[in-house]
């Protein structure tokens, strides 16, 4: 019982055992102590426990902890760099982008992916960009205001 | 510290720190992931909780074999109602939430908990429920508001007769109360009116919505000491309903607070959580449950149902002549009250001669209802609103003008009674009137419209706190949850107070053991009291700090007076020394006296109502039925904002979780009672892309019962938007709009019949 | 459970043939992981594809392109000359579900999920796109229509899966296609579907249609009709009164949590008009 | 000063004031007048323990019992509305 692997996690290497239909979420949460990713719904439908696999924007509920071999993974816990914050992780602090902030993992590793792609998203871009997270609290407004303000930061 | 004795005298005051906008002190670790919420926490040596809940609307549960569960390798603890006795000594309302955590007799709705397991793992616990065998013996159900208030309607309680009317009935109903608010003669009312128009209206049921789903890590030890992690708007109350329902001492549990990822109503009860301390008392091991999204929506508490007439005689002038409301709400499987809070909000804006609202509340094979955002008011809104605006089109008024003639003011008496103090619809109306919105031409398809709402806000028992660390800087503890930012909120008031930087002063939420009582965050009443406790609090501790620099100055505390966050002696011996700062102050504390800290544990009553204005335009697609929000603007009174970013925050949230009532979101249930759309794919709340930036003007209104003018701010902007957005459809399409959700297929049916 | 992850397509299909369990291909697993969620699904093999060589690979060539298995949505919109010959079809796939699904999320994989709402396929049915199924003892191809049985059901047989999409080359002056209903802006599931794939001459007159509908009935509808209603025309008014009355004629679609009959029905002939004058354009009539 | 005043009665209260809209009461605080309405009117008390608003002059008071009732107060009692 279990599967092996290997994988990469924020840069370092990292080994766990896995059921076979354990999903990379739980993996993440559960054996590796890395409890950013949040579980809203387990069926790709909230966007809380999005982390970037490989270069591409993920539900983590939606992938196998087993398919992780040899993979690279991106979480939340390894967006700030030393003690600097991205500066998206800046702006939704400056910005009140947040309020319960449950949702806010996900939303700052879609809009890196976002901005990886397209420094210079127009407003509906950004708007459609995250329209796999779900936020309750607050109305978006300042969720896509604070990634404009970063994309422009970010821009220089 | 009562109330009444706060000198309001700094309702005006220059603030240095109250309305700016610091970061909050949780932000860093909501941003790096580092954030602890209900399910992020992990107690040494714990089980995984998991709940077998019936499939059936209404059913006799005729047997529960668990045996076969209990044997299986891993299973630590399995528990039905008989691990639940009745203690709650005659209690009703808390032995509803006793049979709401577990069904008795009956399963009372689908997704009613029927018993629970804890196991090593969550795959063992999986295939215990598989193995736990239960004979249902299915009755009638009925899930429909009006359907349920039918004398043939499957009756779902046999204790419930109809409280209000006469003669008391003789044989129990789905309609548990009858109430009734008002005051003139309207049948006269109606008689003096020019135009008179009736309107049926009815509104679909809709969930919190709130992210994260509810989770709870227990541990019960055999000496009845207890700890409990669990995300909840109130731990305190958690504390004490969990107490009472499991025979536990409050002092012995200790309730710890998660961050919150959401309530908005849906967190101010229990029910997972005291089957988590049974599970944990039977196994003598931690148990940590989570529900699955799937439960959120089936089995924990949405708002009513609604379905509402309403009568409105005008005169040609404008003049509101009588005013009718029936309102019918069902509170799911237990006698509520839901509907009679519908009729008491309903026509608070109004200043009105004649006026009568009716209300019916109704039992039906659903979920438990609990509050949810300013509950009851958005439906009666809706219906309220929306036959004002048709009324203004008939006299041929502009519906904002007939809203301005009509409005409450200080002196009115309002529809639930009392006569108003000072209060904020005039001025909400008169800044909708001149905003720029008003103004903004509207495109093909395209509609405006405009709705007030009203909410009353509350206090209630608030502790808060205030600890001077020895190295001179402030440590808050608080007593309510912070839903939105309310820590800093707390600190920055601590900060102003003590006239030191708001980075110098932490505010945490407290423990249940390390503070007295706190009533939840809901009613507005997070910031508003905690930010009163604050003040209060930090007011205290500035006593001490005059005490402690008399002291060491060796002279009268009459002649050491406190300002810029330093001690400064004053009159004519002591005027030329140098201020103590509280840093030099802390430095000395252990020998002048020990510790120092301010406390304040109060009641803090006189949240005074408030009132919104919102515009929205909508876009509705002739073809499909669809509408999109175009524009949106919120105006609402905040007494004070003490940080405006979140109190923009709350007008937005709201506004948007209303705009999804209005659009989309609706429990969808089969004619076999079973909820059909118990996830986010198909329970629908607006996505990024769905909404425009959400404008919001922020009236300061001053609360005189509040130090610094606060008034609540959190639920009144959810009443609003399901009226205005209703409105805006209707002068979209052409056709009123008197279902929510304004979903495309009921959009496109209303609009054939043009 | 058993997760396996073959190097090739024969190891892949000789395992799906001789498990005795319930076995499952797993390619972005957006379905499959949600069904398992739900304990809708309970497999005891999964054979995950995406190992095998060459199957995350879009190929272009002469008779068109080859889009792997395992290709994710997200990465057909990143192909240049897919999109700028088969819009239609990139469309489609890219609206299922989010962002983060369209990471994993494969057209084959929707596909043989065999929903009536999948958005990718009528898109590929109007295309006239064929599958390739790979087998133990080789692989035959199939119309992407006929690979639809039911609700939830494929002809596909015991040890076969897709291994390839193949879209045909665009032929000059043709354009496709795809609208779907959705009450949201994202997120949905399509409540009704319509793809319009469509070549004109030279006088923009129609003389190729395929016109597929989705989500009004218990698979991908291709509707004959509704394609003969528009071609020898220049999609003028009476031309779109006919496709509309063709597509809604076809429809057979059920009341659900999502839509009513009528509503599926009456918004099949409006996206289909729609569909084909945006199909139209990209054809470069006027 | 007087001490007596209206008390205005919610729909629920009425049936156990005989079904009157208002009754008289002399109070000096919200204690003494929650004492009273449950001696008086024995039927109110368990509304009484599970909570009731006071409204004095359009301010609404729910836990603060040791509030004086002014002279002349405009006096309603109001169900204790649940937030969310």
């Amino acid at each position: 019982m279990g599967v092996h692997v290997k994988t990469t996690v924020n840069g370092d290497e990292v080994e766990f055992t896995c059921a076979e239909d354990e999903v990379l979420l739980d993996v993440l949460r559960n054996r590796l102590g890395l409890t950013g990713a949040k579980e809203g719904c387990g069926t790709g439908d909230c966007g809380a426990c999005s982390v970037i696999l490989d270069g591409r924007l993920v539900c983590s509920c939606l992938v196998l902890g087993a398919e992780m071999q040899g993979k690279k993974v991106e979480t939340i816990e390894g967006m700030a760099v030393g003690q600097k914050l991205h500066p998206l992780q800046q702006h939704f602090i400056d910005g009140a982008a947040l309020q319960c902030g449950v949702c806010t993992p996900g939303f700052l590793m879609a809009a890196d992916a976002l901005l990886r792609k397209n420094p210079n998203p127009t407003e509906e871009e950004i708007r459609f960009g995250l329209a796999g997270n779900l936020c309750r609290c607050t109305g978006y407004d300042k969720i896509v205001r604070a990634v404009q303000a970063a994309a422009k930061e970010m821009r220089g | 510290m009562s109330v009444d004795s706060m000198n309001p005298d700094l309702v005006n005051k220059k603030f240095k720190i109250i309305g700016t906008r610091p970061p909050r002190p949780d932000g860093i670790d909501k941003v790096t992931g580092r954030a602890r919420y209900g399910a992020d926490f992990t107690m040494p040596g714990q089980l995984i909780g998991l709940v077998l809940r019936s499939p059936h609307a209404h059913a006799l549960i005729e047997k529960i074999d668990t045996s076969k569960a209990e044997k299986l390798l891993g299973v630590k603890a399995v528990i039905t109602s008989k691990d639940l006795p009745d203690l709650t000594g005659g209690d009703r309302g808390m032995f509803d939430i006793l049979e709401n955590c577990m069904a008795r007799k009956k399963a009372l709705y689908d997704g009613h908990a029927i018993a629970a397991v804890a196991a090593v793992d969550a795959a063992t616990a999986r295939k215990a429920l598989k193995l736990i065998d239960v004979k249902y013996k299915v009755l009638p159900h009925v899930t429909d508001v009006d359907e349920a208030l039918k004398p043939d309607s499957p009756v779902i309680h046999s204790h419930v007769f109809t409280e209000g009317i006469e003669p008391a009935p003789t044989k129990p109903s789905n309609w548990n109360k009858r109430a009734e608010y008002g005051h003139g003669d309207v049948d006269a009312g109606f008689r003096e009116a020019d135009v008179v128009i009736s309107r049926s209206y009815k509104t679909e049921q809709t969930h919190q919505g709130y992210i994260e789903p509810h989770s709870v890590s227990a541990s019960v030890s055999p000496d009845g000491m207890a700890e409990m992690w669990v995300c909840t708007q109130g731990h305190f109350v958690y504390r004490n309903q969990c107490a009472t329902l499991l025979g536990l001492d409050a002092n012995k549990l200790r309730v710890t607070a998660s961050e919150i990822g959401g309530g908005f109503g849906g967190k101010t009860h229990v029910w997972a959580e005291p089957l988590a301390l049974a599970l944990s008392r039977k196994a003598n091991r931690p148990v940590k449950l989570t529900m699955t999204r799937d439960e959120v929506f089936r089995c924990t508490g949405p708002t009513s149902s609604t379905s509402v007439d309403v009568k409105i005689g005008a005169k040609k002038d404008g003049t509101i002549t009588a005013a009718y409301a029936e309102l019918r709400y069902q509170g799911g499987a237990f006698p509520s009250n839901w509907a009679e809070f519908g009729a008491m909000t309903s026509w608070a804006c109004y200043d009105l001669k004649n006026v009568k609202s009716v209300s019916k509340d109704a039992i039906v094979n659903r979920p438990k209802c609990a509050a949810y955002r300013a509950p009851s008011a958005p439906a009666a809104a809706f219906a309220i609103e929306s036959t004002v605006d048709e009324v203004a089109k008939a006299i041929g008024m502009d519906p904002i003008d007939f809203r301005i003639k009509n409005a409450a003011k200080e002196g009115t008496k309002s529809s639930y009674g009392p006569v108003y103090g000072p209060i904020g619809i005039g001025p909400t109306l008169e800044a909708a009137k001149n905003h720029p919105h008003m103004k903004a031409p509207l495109g093909k398809n395209m509609g405006r419209g405009m709705a007030c709402g009203f909410w009353f806000n509350f206090g209630g028992q608030t502790c808060v706190d205030v600890n001077i660390t020895p190295d001179g800087n402030v440590n808050v503890a608080q007593g309510t949850i912070d839903v939105g930012g309310a820590r800093a909120a707390i600190a920055m008031a601590v900060a102003e107070e003590l006239g030191v930087a708001y980075e110098n002063v932490r505010s945490v939420v407290a423990d249940t053991s390390s503070l007295g009582h706190n009533d939840m965050t809901d009613g507005s009443r997070g910031t508003f009291s905690s930010s009163m406790a604050a003040v209060f609090a930090a007011r205290n501790a500035i006593t001490v700090l005059r005490n402690r620099a008399a002291k060491i100055w060796e002279i009268p505390v009459d002649e050491v007076e406190w300002k810029d966050g330093a001690a400064h002696a004053k009159g004519t011996h002591h005027g030329n020394r140098t201020p103590l700062s509280l840093k030099e102050i802390a430095a000395q504390a252990g020998n002048t006296g020990g510790p120092m800290a301010g406390h304040a544990e109060i009641t803090a009553d006189g949240a005074g109502v408030s009132f919104a204005t919102h515009i929205a335009d909508v876009e509705t697609d002739p073809e499909t039925g669809r509408s999109l929000v175009k524009r949106y603007t919120v105006i609402q009174d905040a007494g004070k904002a003490l940080h405006p970013s979140y109190v923009e925050g709350q007008y937005q949230g709201g506004a948007a979780q209303g705009i999804g009532w209005a659009l989309n979101e609706e429990y969808v249930y089969g004619k076999d009672g079973r909820l059909q759309n118990a996830g986010f794919l198909d329970y629908r709340i607006p996505v990024c892309s769905d909404l425009p930036f959400i404008d919001t003007q922020i009236l300061e209104i001053a609360n005189p019962h509040h130090p610094y003018g606060v008034r609540g701010v959190g639920e009144t902007s959810i009443v609003p938007p399901l009226a205005a957005l209703a409105i805006a459809v209707s002068n979209a399409t052409g056709v009123r709009q008197t279902h929510l959700p304004m979903s495309p297929p009921r959009v496109l049916k209303s609009l054939k019949s043009k | 459970m058993r997760y396996v992850q073959p190097g090739t397509a024969k190891e892949a299909a000789t395992l799906l043939a001789k498990e005795k369990g319930k076995a499952f291909v797993l390619a972005g697993g957006t379905d499959l992981l949600v069904k398992m969620k739900a304990g809708m699904e309970e497999p005891d093999l999964v054979v995950d594809i995406k190992a095998i060589k060459g199957i995350k690979d879009i190929k272009k060539s002469a008779s068109g392109f080859v889009i792997g298995a395992a290709v994710p949505c997200a990465a057909l919109g990143e192909n240049k000359d897919l999109v700028k010959a088969w819009p239609g079809v990139v469309e489609g796939a890219s609206l299922i579900g989010s962002k983060q699904v369209q990471g994993r999320c494969t057209m084959a994989g929707n596909l043989c999920n065999a929903s009536p709402a999948a958005d990718s396929v009528p898109g590929l049915v109007a295309a006239g796109a064929k599958v390739v199924l790979t087998s133990a003892k080789g692989s035959r191809k199939l119309a992407v229509e006929a690979v639809l049985a039911g609700v939830g059901r494929t002809n596909l047989k015991k040890g076969e899966f897709v291994t390839a999409i193949e879209l045909p080359k665009k032929e000059a002056r043709s354009g496709d296609a795809y609208l779907r209903f959705i009450p949201r802006t994202e997120m949905d599931i399509a409540v009704v579907s319509c793809a319009v794939n469509l070549t004109i001459d030279g006088k923009g007159v129609i003389t190729k249609a395929r016109v597929a509908l989705g989500a009004v009935a218990i698979t991908v509808l291709l509707v004959k009709e509704a394609a003969a209603a528009i071609i020898g025309t220049k999609l003028d008014d009476v031309a779109k009164k006919k496709l509309v009355a063709a597509c809604s004629a076809a429809c057979k679609p059920i009341d659900d949590k999502r839509g009513t009959v009528e509503f599926r029905t009456e918004v099949a002939g409006v996206l289909a008009r729609r569909a084909a004058e945006t199909a139209y354009a990209r054809a470069g009539g006027k | 000063m007087s001490n007596r005043h209206i008390i205005h009665l919610w729909g629920a209260l009425r049936p156990f004031a005989g079904g009157a809209l208002s009754i008289s009461v002399e109070a000096f605080t919200i204690r003494e007048l929650f004492r009273k309405l449950s001696e008086l009117h024995p039927g109110m008390e368990p509304h009484i323990k599970r909570g009731v608003a006071v409204s004095i002059d359009g301010k609404i008071y729910r836990d603060q019992w040791e509030t004086p009732l002014p002279p002349d107060a405009e006096i309603y009692l109001l169900p204790r509305v649940p937030g969310g």
